[in-house]
């Protein structure tokens, strides 16, 4: 249903039952006059209220959306609202990442005596959407393409890993075999360029295990699959951080898992790779040295120096050893300065909401919605039950357009939200080199800043922070209204 | 599916401002909508056999009623279709009364404002699902934490209710604080001789146990099936053996252990039983004191005991009790009033508190009921009451009212007089609070036939003279003057609070309390005997300020919300609980974490480790369901895809 | 006889908020407890008590509150602050009183602020105050040629006093001097009494 | 060690016992006070009553002084001084403020001031308990005291920092040290009539009075202050007491700086005992040397802080 043209804007409204939908009923009692644009949907506990629920009607044409529960520490479920606050201020200031101005959705506490308080929300937040206007959309924004700059120097010498402990580490790996269903790590792939998951159960298995800078997969994405099965992993340092969030989640267990670690000093960018690479025939040889590789293909030598074709985490890492293993080789490299800002989220930062628009509607036009980042992320464990392609929830349409395939994103997103590791993987798997690492970035950048500098996977006994609460919080302000 | 829809005129009330008839055209352009109307009144009872009426003439197997808000009438519609044969989950609610009609004059934005609710109902609707409620068993049983006046009045009450009472007592003593009263305001009825019995009564009642020197240590379960694990503090004495005869207390050496029961007003012995009327009436050695535990000799309690009753060994024991619902009656305290410098601190000897006046009135006291000072042993000639002593004091953080400290100065005022014809005493006050029976006649008999002074305003300081009396400065705000006053002693209305471990009560309960302590209760207005967990009743001040005949009131309102839980042999569960789809959980416990009321558990289902819903504890607050990434875990009746559907019908 | 005050008529609203803006407290917190005047060390000389200047202040009853004498009276100790139980600083709302009071030119004790301007003229002059020459000035000023004369042979005879003032060295008093300077020429050009 | 020190004017007038005694006494404990240059009037009660920028400004100035000097801690022995000192930064956090009292200085201050704080707490953060021991030569022991600090060292509680606004016991502390008897004196933090004396000379006799009542009935050999300003009302002013309350009073008023003195075995005229009006010479006659310089520590014997 349409609303009244250019007299109402499509505001849409998450009320509590106990609380909220109270006050404003005690507002409607007390004849508080207040403006028409506000549709509520009642639900039992500002708790219910998913950010999705915000995320889809922002997507789908609201031009506002509040939501509203019993005051902190007054929850009729005594503790929903505290979840609520956590998880929609992250929504608050995830907006901005999509582009669409965090003005547009507010949230906030109004006891069901507050009826005068109620009067004063609705009327201030009506106010101040028709300041903004009707909401812009994704679909006729300008098309806007925009790459993301090259890192800055690496933050520690990167290399080849060709003096690496390999032997030893295979050797400790064939020691602990026998207690374990198998052992994942890498091995050459289907030219000596490339490497693919190798899944050792018998010794010999493991001699085929390679190291260096070909090993960009993170191969925690496979541990889920062995749920309850005793199993080793080979990690790089951001791969051991993915390790230690599912460990955090309970998705994998302590004493199933054995983690051998060597210190990593960087991997191939192998976009950029096989982009030089171009078409070939043959692998004729590769060749490492110790701060670059030499592929031969066709006969032609090809060189990359670990300098100029690293992925781009990786000169930002800070963590190439493990921060959790059961064995760990290798001397640890000396890591000098601080993490920069990644260079997908420099990308968003250094646009408006209007350019964040127009390029997320350029993305989004070429994102085929073949799922394969969702399929690369060590933290997606819903696997055949994601919700964005199941009928019960039925959360997304088929519908091919910009809105849904920005909606999916934003449902991976935060689902992600305070669990994402940066490992990257969503992005390198994109067939069209998509930054949507960005948004994932963004959210764990604002996880950081509100609490307290919280990073995922980095203790197995750390509760996600979207997954507890504190009845001060420390960074989040009750907003007034005025 | 087919729905009707029914657009309530309510008078004028809904029809004033918005075009009924046109909601109930507009409606009938929606899907799966076969019938609509705009009865006048669609809650009275001819409304409500009209929407029985087209049920059944148009097979209707869905309802939405455009009316009031649904907090108003929810109930009485879904047992209006329930009447006609549907599922009373198979009705919605659209609030065009307090959210549209009453809020805004303009008829065509309301009229069109009006219309979209009825959609989203609609839409709602078409998502929901018949929803059937779980019976399962009940343990007739209460367990009631707390043994002063209000937790005695609610086990009597459920006892001869016929149901067996678990009274839990921190203290050694049941009786709380009302025991340590002298009289009882408006009667100046004698405390004990009225509470005694009582205490007797629950001392002999076949249908209670009592654990005096007891804890709750963990509470676990639902309505109808808690299980609570008790703590017995260690006593130091076999209360099988002990018959409470006091000779052991007579020989105790250590006789400057401090009296907790007389408010430290005088000393007792370590080993001792806390007063005369005492249920149980056993000892207890207070270890702090006890020469046999602080210089490791002594055992004269032991030589002396005729029953050998002492146990120096005796170590806390737990004992697990399963009843069917609780009643938290655990009191309060007096706030630390020592923060108060300004009236020395605690400083002054003859400052002292309103209950320590109390034990000094009482004949069971440490001076046998006479008024002394506790400084120098005479008696005071001039006495100032200072009412609102941490109470309505913002700058101390204590905003409330203590609610029955009007009434008991003016009490202690009035014994004053009786024990001490020639004294004068002074109370000052900022409002005098007496709305109770009889109350303010008495507040008035203070003034008017015992010639008590009060005096309208605060007191800023109260400091010694140095010649033995004490300076009270204060205002009288009528006069428009500071006033002054010597005093001999000066009585301290000191604010009440919560029990210091009412707030860990409350977690191991999983129930609501304020940031003062007190516990919340459902509704502060309609439900004010039920918290947030179901099984979970209130009584006494433990909820709030109220006096004895509000706590006795509420302990028998708490006894009979027990009964009525126990008049039936099975339970019935609200079918709006969170279900889990258990192919789709991964098992990774994120519900289990978050859920309020431990209601989530794990479970194990092909060697798979998934998550359970235990419907009887969960309270449908739908936090799992957001929390949940695969959807596995929904919220029935408040399902992803039935909020999807409202925000699909608002956004397109 | 008096007539009622008739409060719909005295109601000045823009005085309390001028009032609680300036003093930055929370006036309609006050519930007239009288605590404030119960500890006022100087009450006994008020023409009006600190709880009835607050309850005029509530009022807007400018007049009355601004031509008190009680606020040229109260001795900033601030007993009323630290004990009133809403929190307010009822001495910052004495001192914000008698700043709006003499601004606009009402001072119903004279001898205070003549006192004040003794001491802060020899402020003005040497950088430091002067006991002897503020006692000058101010005898001067009030007409009360015999303040404290029974003092004075006790006081001399100790050397309790400088015969000389102390002259702030490093061109201090001239600093000085120029900031009283600029105060003046500023609330004069604010049009306020300096 | 040396203090950057702030002594206010009083200290060159009225109170140069004051002054005398705290430098005495200091100099005992090695405590080297060096007065910052050039440093003028606080503006004291006056000029706050009158404005509040003009006020800081005269403080700003001070504090900018000490600031310029890398002064990172500022002792002062008068409350009024030191209230209006710590009331100046405390407002000079106010941007606005700022800018206002920039107006009226030289040059605008500067953006960070040192901390002020009393000779008294100045002390205590020196030596402990212990410590003053140490350097005790007389005995006190006969002596009883009633500490008195006046209205301004203690409140308000958050800019003064000086314990319990209602009930500060550094007094104590030091003069227990010291060996002194000390009366829990409820008027501790009591007003004199602070400069109300000469405009108004009956509220300051009143409320003398009841000061000196209260020590005379508890039997007190002296009142001890901190502030000048209250040492003349009690002191000088005594007689003018005296005839309000229709009394006769006899107290003497020392600074705690003259007690120290005295417990270390200053002569009184090191600690200008002459000036007091109403004579010491009854304490003097209660002093005893001490038997044995005190090794054993003091009860409690930790820091006064």
């Amino acid at each position: 249903m349409p609303v009244m043209k250019d007299k109402e804007l499509r505001i849409v409204g998450f009320l509590c039952n106990w609380c909220s939908y109270g006050g404003a009923d005690t507002a409607g009692v007390a004849r508080a006059e207040q403006p028409t644009d506000l549709r509520i949907i009642r639900v039992p506990c500002s708790g219910r209220v998913d950010p999705l629920f915000i995320v889809k009607a922002l997507l789908s044409g609201a031009d506002g959306v509040l939501v509203s529960g019993c005051h902190p520490r007054d929850c009729h479920y005594s503790s929903g609202n505290f979840y609520a606050r956590r998880r929609l201020e992250v929504l608050k200031h995830f907006l901005p990442a999509l582009g669409i101005d965090n003005a547009r959705f507010e949230y906030t506490w109004v006891s069901a005596s507050e009826g005068q308080r109620w009067q004063q929300v609705v009327t201030a937040f009506t106010r101040r959407i028709h300041t903004l206007g009707a909401a812009p959309g994704f679909e006729d924004a300008p098309l806007l393409m925009k790459t993301a700059d090259m890192a800055p120097a690496p933050l520690r010498p990167l290399g080849t890993g060709k003096n690496a402990p390999l032997e030893s580490l295979k050797q400790a790996i064939k020691e602990k075999l026998p207690d374990l269903a198998c052992v994942i790590g890498w091995k050459q792939g289907y030219d000596d360029a490339h490497t693919t998951p190798l899944f050792a159960k018998k010794p010999e298995d493991v001699d085929e295990l390679v190291w260096g800078p070909l090993n960009a997969a993170n191969l925690a994405v496979y541990l889920p699959l062995f749920k309850g099965k005793k199993v080793g992993i080979v990690v790089k340092g951001c791969d051991s951080r993915s390790v230690v969030e599912l460990l955090q989640e309970n998705l994998v267990a302590r004493e199933d898992v054995t983690i051998f670690a060597l210190p990593c000093e960087g991997t191939l960018d192998m976009g950029r790779v096989n982009e030089k690479l171009g078409r070939y025939n043959v692998v004729g040889g590769i060749a490492h040295g110790a701060t670059n590789i030499t592929i031969t293909t066709d006969g032609q030598e090809h060189d990359f120096s670990m300098a100029e074709y690293a992925q781009n985490k990786c000169r930002g890492c800070t963590e190439p050893e493990a921060v959790l293993s059961d064995v760990r080789m290798g001397d640890s490299p000396l890591v000098q300065g601080e993490a920069p800002v990644p260079q997908e989220l420099a990308l968003l930062d250094a646009m408006n909401l209007d350019e964040r628009r127009s390029f997320w509607r350029t993305q989004m036009e070429r994102c085929l919605r073949c799922y394969a980042c969702r399929n690369a992320c060590p933290m997606c464990v819903c696997r055949d039950y994601c919700i964005s392609d199941s009928r019960d929830p039925h959360w997304m349409t088929q519908e091919a357009g910009v809105t849904q395939k920005l909606f999916f994103q934003t449902i991976h997103a935060l689902h992600l939200a305070g669990r994402c590791t940066g490992c990257g993987e969503c992005q390198r798997a994109c067939p069209v080199g998509i930054p949507i690492l960005g948004l994932r970035q963004h959210i764990a950048r604002t996880v950081g800043e509100l609490f307290d500098n919280y990073r995922a996977g980095i203790d197995p006994a750390a509760v996600p922070p979207l997954l507890g609460y504190e009845v001060e919080e420390r960074n989040i302000r009750e907003r007034e209204w005025k | 599916m087919r729905i009707g829809v029914f657009v309530c005129h309510c008078g004028s009330n809904i029809a004033g401002t918005v075009d009924c008839a046109k909601v109930a055209e507009i409606a009938k352009n929606f899907p799966d909508v076969v019938y609509a109307d705009d009865p006048m009144y669609t809650c009275a009872e001819p409304g409500q056999a009209a929407i029985e009426a087209a049920i059944h003439e148009h097979k209707l197997d869905g309802v939405v009623v455009a009316s009031c808000s649904p907090r108003m009438h929810e109930a009485t519609f879904r047992r209006t279709v329930e009447r006609a044969g549907l599922n009373r989950y198979m009705f919605e609610m659209a609030n065009i009364r307090e959210h549209v009609s009453w809020i805004g004059k303009e008829q065509q934005a309301n009229t069109n404002k009006s219309a979209e609710l009825v959609e989203i109902a609609v839409a709602k609707l078409r998502n929901n699902r018949p929803l059937a409620a779980k019976t399962f068993d009940v343990t007739k049983k209460t367990l009631i934490v707390g043994g002063g006046v209000a937790g005695i009045q609610a086990a009597l009450d459920c006892a001869e209710g016929g149901i067996p009472v678990i009274l839990v007592e921190r203290e050694s003593t049941i009786g709380g604080k009302m025991a340590k009263l002298d009289k009882t305001f408006p009667t100046v009825d004698c405390s004990a001789c009225i509470l005694g019995p009582k205490m007797v009564d629950v001392a002999q009642h076949p249908g209670i146990t009592l654990y005096a020197c007891a804890e709750i240590e963990e509470v676990s379960g639902y309505v109808g099936n808690f299980s609570v694990k008790i703590r017995k503090r260690a006593t130091y004495i076999d209360w099988e053996k002990c018959t409470g005869c006091g000779a052991c207390s007579e020989k105790c050496p250590s006789k400057k252990t401090p009296d907790v029961f007389n408010e430290f007003t005088g000393t007792t012995t370590a080993i001792n039983i806390p007063f005369p009327q005492a249920i149980p009436k056993k000892a207890v050695i207070n270890a702090q004191y006890c020469r046999q535990f602080t210089k490791g000799k002594c055992g004269v309690c032991a030589k002396v005991c005729p029953a050998g009753a002492i146990d120096y060994a005796m170590q806390d024991s737990f004992v697990t009790e399963e009843v069917g619902c609780i009643i938290a009656a655990t009191g309060y305290e007096l706030m630390d009033w020592t923060i108060y410098q300004e009236y020395g601190g605690g400083r002054y000897p003859d400052v002292i508190t309103s209950l320590q006046y109390e034990r000094l009135l009482s004949a069971s006291g440490p001076t046998g009921g006479h008024i002394v000072r506790p400084s120098d042993g005479r008696e005071p000639q001039t006495i100032v009451f200072i009412q609102c002593v941490g109470s309505r004091d913002n700058s101390i953080g204590r905003p409330y009212c203590s609610g029955f400290c009007c009434m008991y100065t003016a009490k202690q005022a009035i014994l004053t007089k009786d024990h001490l014809p020639q004294s004068r005493s002074y109370v000052f006050y900022m409002d005098i609070r007496t709305p109770g029976k009889m109350y303010d006649e008495f507040s008035r008999r203070a003034v008017e036939e015992y010639g008590v002074e009060y005096i309208r305003g605060r007191v800023s300081a109260v400091y010694p003279d140095g010649l033995g009396r004490y300076v009270v400065m204060g205002a009288d705000t009528l006069l428009g003057e500071p006033v002054e006053i010597r005093a001999d002693m000066v009585v301290l209305a000191v604010g009440i609070e919560a029990a210091k471990n009412a707030p860990a009560l409350a977690e191991k309960l999983r129930i609501s309390y304020d940031k003062y302590g007190f516990f919340m209760e459902s509704h502060v207005k309609l439900k004010p005997v039920e918290t947030n967990t179901a099984g979970v009743f209130l009584a006494g001040v433990c909820q709030g300020a109220k006096d004895i005949p509000a706590s006795v009131a509420q302990g028998s309102a708490a006894a009979a919300k027990a009964l009525a839980l126990f008049a039936r042999d099975k339970l019935e569960n609200d079918p709006q609980t969170a279900q889990v789809d258990a192919r789709r959980c991964v098992g990774c416990g994120k519900c289990i974490r978050c859920c309020p009321f431990g209601a989530i558990t794990e479970t194990e289902i092909r060697n798979e480790k998934k998550a359970q819903v235990i419907e009887t504890v969960c309270q449908g607050c739908g936090l799992c369901t957001s929390t949940c990434p695969q959807g596995a875990v929904q919220l029935s009746h408040a399902t992803d895809n039935q909020i999807l559907a409202e925000v699909n019908a608002l956004c397109r | 006889m008096k007539n009622a005050t008739d409060m719909s008529q005295r109601h000045d609203s823009g005085f309390t908020v001028e009032v609680g803006a300036q003093s930055g407290q929370k006036l309609s917190a006050c519930y007239q407890c009288g605590n404030c005047t119960a500890g006022c060390p100087a009450s006994f000389v008020y023409d009006r008590q600190v709880n009835q200047i607050m309850r005029g202040v509530q009022l807007g009853m400018k007049d009355e509150v601004l031509d008190s004498r009680a606020i040229w009276l109260c001795l900033s100790c601030s007993t009323c602050s630290l004990r009133c139980p809403n929190n307010i600083d009822v001495a910052a709302v004495m001192e914000t009183l008698r700043h709006m009071a003499r601004k606009e030119n009402r001072v119903a004790v004279g001898n205070v602020e003549k006192f004040w301007f003794s001491f802060l003229n020899t402020v003005r002059a040497f950088g430091r105050s002067w006991e002897i020459g503020t006692m000058a000035l101010y005898m001067m000023r009030s007409l009360r040629l015999f303040t404290d004369l029974d003092l004075a042979p006790e006081a001399l005879k100790k050397q309790k006093l400088g015969f000389k003032p102390h002259v702030v060295a490093q061109g201090g008093a001239s600093s000085v001097t120029r900031i009283f300077k600029r105060y003046k020429e500023r609330a004069e050009r604010e049009g306020v009494r300096p | 060690m040396n203090y950057a020190y702030y002594p206010g004017c009083s200290a060159k007038g009225s109170s140069a016992d004051y002054e005398k005694s705290t430098q005495a006494v200091c100099a005992v404990l090695g405590m080297n006070l060096v007065e910052i240059p050039g440093w003028n009037c606080c503006g004291s009660t006056p000029a706050h009553a009158v404005d509040t920028e003009l006020s800081a400004a005269l403080c700003s100035r001070n504090l900018d002084i000490a600031a310029q000097q890398g002064v990172e801690k500022l002792l002062t022995p008068c409350p009024s001084c030191l209230s209006n000192l710590r009331h100046t930064a405390k407002r000079m956090e106010n941007p606005q403020f700022r800018a206002r009292v920039d107006e009226l200085l030289d040059n605008p201050a500067a953006p960070d001031f040192p901390g002020v704080t009393s000779v008294m707490q100045g002390m205590a953060a020196h030596c402990d308990a212990n410590g003053i021991a140490s350097f005790i030569r007389k005995d006190l022991g006969q002596l009883t005291l009633a500490p008195y600090y006046g209205c301004l060292m203690s409140r308000p509680a958050d800019i003064m920092d000086f314990g319990d606004p209602e009930n500060p016991t550094l007094m104590e502390c030091l003069l227990a040290a010291c060996g002194a008897k000390v009366l829990d004196f409820p008027l501790k933090t009591a007003c004199c009539g602070a400069s109300y004396g000469i405009p108004e000379r009956t509220m300051t006799a009143r409320l003398s009075a009841r000061i000196l009542r209260l020590a005379t009935d508890m039997k007190a050999d002296a009142i001890v202050a901190a502030c000048p300003l209250c040492q003349m009302n009690l002191d000088l002013r005594q007689p003018q007491a005296a005839k309000e309350a229709d009394a006769i009073f006899a107290m003497p008023v020392l600074y705690f700086t003259q007690i120290m003195g005295l417990a270390f075995g200053l002569s009184p005229d090191t600690l200008g005992l002459e000036k007091l009006r109403v004579s010491a010479s009854a304490l003097l006659d209660k002093l005893e040397p001490a038997p044995s310089i005190s090794k054993t520590p003091v009860e409690g014997g930790q820091s006064c802080e």
